[in-house]
């Protein structure tokens, strides 16, 4: 299982550079998504790192707030732009909430792109199925936006998003106009229902009934819970879904982002190496295994 | 094959010395034989030797001047190479923002005396991860530049040593600039050496040496032969990587889990084991900010620590398991080679003497 | 006659908790009471049952701010129950240790605690604002008193590294050296302080006291010597108890020692000074002369300077142990427990700290004692309010107060170490929302 | 990027030995810097001045062993938006606690003459078995660097970096040789809390615990171990009962090996 299976951004190194040295980058924007959500649309202060910056949709960033630490945050913003590099950020805690006090004008370090992006060259003229759970839809956002802006390249896009109650839904709007794009499905499910919520209830996996498959010409990625994700797996499967045709993102905790700090290994691999996008047949023995 | 006697050993420490480097090598601290820097060779332990088992270490006399008649303590190289603690870089806040600092430094010059076989491959374990990868560690790497070795061939075998099994020695076969064999032949006390590198080669020119003849030679492979009969401890490695993947969940993991005190002892001691975490370190007005890193452990809660998950690994069991699979087989899918040179440190080191080779052989055992 | 009350509920800058109620009627004090509140903590009750082994660890805890000195009476009394005396350069190690508490707590009573009262301060932060540098200076000598604790005993508060018959690991010389350069600053501040607090407005105030403290035929006390007063007291520790008791006092609930012949007594710097004036190094004497002080100090108001002077003796006589220092052999003598009672008097930074032990064959403990220094001058200071109050009655209420409540810290009080056998007197004391 | 505001700190004191709030003092080369930083508007033990509350951050030394202090500490959490126990006493009760494993009664008669007038507690307790606390800085005494990282994270918003697992790694990141692998010396140092910068084995003796149990103390284990070394049933009581002795798991191991 050596090397990445997916793509991986153009990573510039020298050979001899602390790899641990941030960028500075200004927050151009500050934008609220939800309460305690939020994107930061940023601008690298150096030109030619500015220039030399490319990634993939799937990617993150390790973002620094002064005196705090140091976080891993997926890129959302279009790869084609790559100038100003958009992260949106939920408030967790201490880094997450340092860089909430923050504002447009103040500057962070950040460094990058690490890590594998989503398989949108092969899923080039193919069905992409989306399925997403709870606060961790940030990273397939980018696959949103990308399809969205090369629609004709692709097939069906069909969105699946589970919550647990009706309040956790961020970007209702976002989700609504996502709908609205051609050959595009919006699905929404929350475990409990409330008085308002006119769409489904229950599981995600529930969702699957919902939606055709073509399991010959589709690839799902996801991005969520890790529960959620199991049996969304499990049941993507026995529709006849291979292992090859699923993605997903995974989250361990992370220090260096170089596989130098070991922490976020995930059995024979490392999330910011092969990771955080993984192709499922090649974690399918670690991934049922508490405690990973 | 080259000769040095005894009493020219001295010389040796001396030529390098000359040569700018500073002597690092095996002295006796606090009941222990430790990595320290050495004034001279006398610093060394002459005549001393530790005894070992799975959570005791004892030090011993001996009968004889020995400078190497002893096996590996508690101390590995890396503290050299990869330190407990590391300042990354650090940072000001100014009008607009902050301004990063790098304050690097040369690495001095080492010459490391008296490293065995089984920590020259730890050493090559570290390099593939710390300096083989897209990003290097530049104070690993520099580092690693600027070391002579003095590699010594073990003559005694420590009670909890297996490096014949995982096949890192006790001879020592690269990596090295010099190799000696100690020979202790009734009033007779000399070096067998290896020469390994052109510098190593270049040194032996200032000291006094000559051609080793065929039977001092032989004596000298004797030596090596009788220490690799003599191990401690054994290990079967027979498709290890696959026997603990087919065991991940095996009973053996609860029983280890209810003896671990997941102190991180092993991981410390560990040669190989390189894992780090990264800290803030501020002063009190919020002007003035270090990234420091230092020496962390999988045996730590926060080692996996995830917002709004807690930790990962939880449970002991789980701890446990994620080291001594990482070190047996998941180290192989990573960096193509074990994680483990068998040199027993985890189990002379562990405070209630768990032993990796006791628990390869009960999930060997329970599966066959 | 009118009837007017002084109260300060919740004293400040002493160690630990207590409160103050002064009845005047005219210009007569009528009553007077120290009331320590702080809670009890039975250590003497505690202890039973433990090894005795763990005697200095464990009586360390009845005080952060004088630990050094739980431990050196504790391993003292201990040792003299077993028989074993500690000499050499173990010794000379345990006076160190001890000179390094004497400087920390000094410079901070004088610099942190006691100063600001001279020139009208809360604290010695605010007093830092109009005088940085002096304390600033205090700041660093008590710091080289912690460093010297630190390099001894691994930390400041509660080191760890004291025991029974000497210590866990004895320094090298090597190691004691980087102290020497430190000590040497050190000397130099506290010349300097000696002279600054001689400068301070200190008011007129002599006193009668009967000065107790330790005296040892050639050395400023520290661990050992004989129990002695000015007025004729001259015994062995294995005899305090035949002498000294403690005094149930009706206004107050509150055990006072008394020597059991004549009454309240005086320990602390000003009765170890005025005791040994003669061997304190000639630097000391200097400078003390220097300072207007005579080898008998009777203004308690004046212990400010004497403790200065006794910073000053400390750094010196540190300075002089490193010099000769070897490190020893072993670095601890063998301590064997047998059935028996061990007696020990140190000095303490504010005053003599006595523990007796009985402890049986396998070294438990079966019962203790311990009397500390503030205790013992509970009386004192009681004593000494009552001649404040009508000295200074035509002052307003508050700043009547505050001169009450400078002639206690006159004497520095440890009100944690006081009340680990002091009854205590509830106080409502709330706090201030 | 403006600087914080300055917060308003306040340290109160229960039964203890004062020695973790001159942790405070011992700061020599901070305590300027941290008053310049911080309003320090309740410190009994260094300052006359007192302000009124509400506090931002309480320091709360000592434990809770009187009906008086049962009581003042709820008005101190109500008056402190964060309540931060300093030291064993307050996030254990401390050697004091030692009473709640006898009589208390035994215990003033032994050192009082007239106990009717004590009033006290049959025990000794941490000051979170009374009101909530926001963060626990251990030992006994606590130490000063963490003291003051444990200021300075909330003058800067965020939680104390004090790491909870054991000395022993803080131990060999200083290249200690353990005393129990070396010497055969019980120590408490795997399972006891870092933080001290593992001093005893430094100084060549076992680690007593006095910083109380670590993230997940495994004492069972260790307790067995000492059983190997030769320690006696009574002295792994002993060893488990001292400046943390009503600390859970210490508890438990404790009374596991009481006959
Ligand atoms: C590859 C990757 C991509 C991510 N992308 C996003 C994103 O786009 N938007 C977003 O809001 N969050 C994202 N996360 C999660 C985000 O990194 C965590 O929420 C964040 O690290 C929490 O840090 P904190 O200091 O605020 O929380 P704390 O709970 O205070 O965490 C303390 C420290 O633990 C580590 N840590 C905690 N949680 C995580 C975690 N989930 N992953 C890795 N390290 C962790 C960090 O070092 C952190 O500083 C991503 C995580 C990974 C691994
Ligand atoms: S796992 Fe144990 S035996 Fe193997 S290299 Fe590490 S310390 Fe040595
Ligand atoms: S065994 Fe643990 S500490 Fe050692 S390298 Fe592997 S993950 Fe890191
Ligand atoms: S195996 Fe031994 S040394 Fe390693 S964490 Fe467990 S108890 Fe500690």
């Amino acid at each position: 299982m050596n090397g990445p299976l997916s793509p991986v951004g153009v990573q510039h190194v020298e050979p001899r550079q602390n790899p641990y040295v941030p960028h500075l980058a200004e927050i151009v924007e500050k934008r609220w998504e939800a309460p305690r959500i939020f994107t930061y649309r940023l601008r690298f202060r150096d030109e030619a790192r500015r220039r030399a910056f490319r990634f993939f949709p799937g990617q993150f960033n390790m973002i620094y707030a002064f005196g705090v630490g140091e976080v891993p945050i997926s890129i959302v913003s279009d790869p084609e732009d790559a100038d100003l590099l958009d992260h949106t950020i939920r408030v967790a805690g201490d880094v997450t909430g340092a860089l909430d006090r923050l504002d447009a004008g103040d500057v962070v370090g950040l460094r990058g792109p690490y890590g594998s992006g989503w398989p949108l060259e092969e899923a080039r003229g193919k069905d992409v199925i989306l399925v997403t759970g709870g606060l961790g839809c940030a990273p397939v956002v980018s696959v949103i936006n990308y399809v969205v802006k090369r629609r004709e390249s692709y097939g069906a896009l069909k969105i699946l998003h589970g919550i647990k109650t009706p309040k956790d839904l961020l970007y209702r709007e976002r989700f609504q106009a996502w709908g609205r794009i051609p050959n595009t499905e919006v699905h929404l499910t929350s475990d409990q229902g409330d008085g308002q919520w006119r769409y489904h209830i229950g599981v995600v996996t529930n969702l699957f009934r919902r939606i055709t498959i073509d399991t010959r010409n589709s690839l799902v990625m996801m991005c969520g819970p890790e529960t959620m994700m199991r049996f969304s797996v499990r049941d993507l499967m026995t529709q006849g879904l291979s292992a090859d045709r699923i993605y997903l993102s995974l989250e361990r905790n992370m220090k260096c982002a170089v596989v130098l700090c070991g922490h976020c290994q995930y059995g024979p691999t490392f999330v910011c190496r092969e990771g955080p996008v993984y192709r499922y047949d090649r974690i399918q023995p670690w991934f049922d295994v508490k405690e990973i | 094959m080259q000769i040095i006697e005894r009493s020219a050993f001295p010389v040796l420490c001396e030529a390098l010395q000359r040569r700018g480097y500073e002597l690092v090598g095996p002295t006796l601290r606090d009941g222990a034989i430790v990595y320290d820097r050495l004034a001279s060779a006398a610093d060394l332990p002459i005549g001393w030797t530790d005894e070992q088992q799975g959570g005791a270490y004892r030090l011993k006399q001996r009968p004889d001047g020995a400078l190497f008649g002893y096996a590996v303590g508690p101390h590995s190289w890396k503290k050299y190479f990869l330190p407990s603690e590391q300042a990354l870089w650090r940072a000001e806040r100014e009008e607009n923002g902050f301004r990063i600092i790098e304050d690097r430094r040369d690495a001095p010059k080492l010459v490391l005396i008296g490293v065995r076989s089984c920590e020259l491959h730890a050493m090559a374990i570290q390099d593939k991860v710390l300096m083989g990868g897209a990003c290097v560690d530049p104070w690993y790497a520099s580092q690693r530049e600027r070391v002579f070795i003095v590699a010594v061939n073990c003559g005694q075998a420590g009670g909890t040593c297996f490096c014949v099994s995982m096949h890192t020695g006790p001879k020592a076969t690269s990596g090295y600039d010099l190799a000696l064999t100690e020979v202790l032949e009734g009033d007779r006390h000399y070096f067998v050496v290896d020469v390994g590198t052109e510098a190593g080669e270049a040194l032996l020119l200032d000291i006094p040496h000559r051609e080793a003849r065929d039977e001092e030679a032989k004596t000298a492979e004797e030596v090596v032969t009788q220490t690799a009969k003599t191990m401690g401890r054994t290990m079967d490695t027979t498709s290890i990587k696959e026997l603990l993947y087919a065991n991940v969940e095996h009973p053996r993991w609860e029983r280890v889990a209810a003896r671990c005190l997941a102190c991180g002892n092993c991981t410390m001691v560990c040669p190989t084991c390189y894992c780090t975490t990264v800290e803030d370190v501020t002063d009190l007005a919020g002007e003035q900010t270090e990234r420091r890193r230092t020496w962390d452990s999988c045996f730590t809660m926060d080692f996996s620590h995830l917002h709004g998950v807690g930790s990962v690994r939880s449970s002991t069991k789980g701890r446990y398991r994620q080291w001594m699979t990482h070190k047996l087989a998941t180290w192989f899918d990573q960096f193509g080679t074990s994680g483990c040179v068998g040199c027993g440190r985890c189990i002379t080191w562990c405070p209630v003497a768990i032993d990796i080779t006791e628990e390869v052989r009960a999930i060997r055992e329970a599966t066959s | 006659m009118s009837t007017r009350t002084i109260t300060v509920d919740t004293l400040a800058r002493v160690e630990g908790e207590g409160a103050l109620t002064v009845t005047l009627e005219g210009d007569t004090v009528i009553d007077v009471k120290l009331k320590l509140f702080e809670p009890p903590r039975f250590f003497e009750a505690l202890l039973r049952g433990r090894r005795f082994e763990e005697a200095p660890d464990i009586t360390s805890r009845i005080c952060g701010i004088c630990p050094i000195a739980y431990q050196m009476s504790a391993a003292h009394a201990m040792e003299n129950a077993c028989g074993v005396r500690v000499d050499g350069a173990l010794r000379v190690l345990r006076r160190l240790i001890y000179c390094g508490e004497w400087i920390e707590s000094h410079a901070l009573h004088v610099y942190m605690l006691h100063a600001p009262d001279f020139l009208g301060y809360e604290s010695a932060i605010h007093m830092a604002k109009d005088h940085p540098a002096i304390v600033e200076r205090g700041l660093q000598l008590k710091k080289v008193g912690n460093d010297v604790i630190v390099l001894l005993g691994g930390r400041s508060v509660h080191p760890v590294n004291v025991r029974l018959g000497g210590f866990y690991k004895a320094p090298t010389k090597l190691e004691l050296a980087p102290l020497a350069e430190k000590l040497r600053w050190a000397r130099d501040a506290a010349i300097e302080t000696v002279r600054w607090v001689a400068s301070l407005p200190i008011p007129e105030f002599e006193q009668d006291y009967e000065f107790v403290g330790l005296r040892h035929p050639d050395e400023y006390p520290f661990n050992e010597g004989r129990l002695v007063s000015d007025r004729g007291l001259d015994i062995a520790i294995s005899e305090y108890d035949a002498h000294f008791a403690e005094e149930q006092v009706a206004h107050s609930n509150a055990l006072h020692s008394t020597l059991r012949e004549r009454g309240a007594y005086a320990v602390g710097p000003l009765a170890r000074y005025s005791l040994n004036f003669d061997r304190l190094s000639p630097l000391a004497q200097e400078a003390a002369r220097a300072a207007g002080l005579g080898p008998v100090c009777r203004n308690p108001f004046q212990s400010i300077v004497v403790r200065s002077v006794e910073i000053l003796y400390a750094c010196d006589e540190a300075l002089r142990l490193i010099d000769g220092y070897e490190m020893p052999a072993r670095h601890a003598v063998e301590v064997r427990p047998r059935a028996a009672v061990g007696y020990a008097c140190t000095e303490a930074p504010r005053g003599i700290l006595y523990h007796r032990y009985q402890i049986d064959e396998h070294g438990t403990i079966l019962d203790a004692k311990i009397v500390p220094p503030t205790s013992q001058n509970q009386k004192t200071i009681e004593r000494d309010l009552a001649h404040v109050v009508p000295k200074y009655v035509s002052l307003p209420n508050e700043q009547l107060t505050w001169r009450c409540e400078q002639a206690i810290r006159n004497y520095d009080p440890c009100i944690s170490c006081a009340t680990h056998f002091l009854t205590l007197t509830i106080e409502q004391a709330s706090v201030r929302t | 990027m403006a600087p914080a505001p300055k917060l308003k700190l306040a340290v109160w004191k229960f039964a203890s030995c004062d020695g973790c709030q001159l942790t405070l003092l011992n700061c020599e080369d901070e305590l300027l810097a941290i008053a310049d930083r911080v309003d320090i508007a309740e410190f009994r033990e260094a300052s006359r001045a007192v302000a009124q509350g509400p506090y931002d951050l309480s320091l709360v030394e000592g434990s809770i062993t009187t009906v008086r202090d049962a009581s003042r500490i709820l008005e101190i959490r109500r008056a402190s938006k964060t309540l931060v126990t300093i030291g064993a006493c307050a996030t254990a009760g401390g050697i004091q606690a030692l009473r709640n494993f006898k009589d208390v009664n035994d215990f003033i008669s032994l050192v009082y003459a007239s106990p009717q007038y004590i009033d006290t507690l049959a025990t000794s307790t941490a000051i979170a078995a009374h009101v909530r606390v926001d963060f626990e800085l251990r030992g006994c005494p606590i130490d000063a660097r963490q003291l003051i990282e444990v200021i300075g994270a909330y003058v800067h918003g965020h939680r104390p970096r004090t790491p909870s697992h054991s000395v022993c790694i803080e131990c060999k990141q200083r290249g200690t040789v353990c005393v129990m692998v070396a010497r055969g010396t019980p120590c408490l140092g795997p399972v006891t809390h870092t933080g001290c910068g593992a001093l005893c084995p430094t100084y060549h003796r076992g680690c007593y615990g006095c910083f109380g149990p670590m993230e997940t103390p495994n004492t069972g284990s260790l307790s067995e171990w000492w059983g190997h070394l030769g320690v006696r049933e009574e002295d792994v009581v002993r060893a488990f009962r001292t400046f943390n002795a009503d600390a859970e798991a210490f508890r438990r191991e404790a009374q596991a090996h009481e006959h």
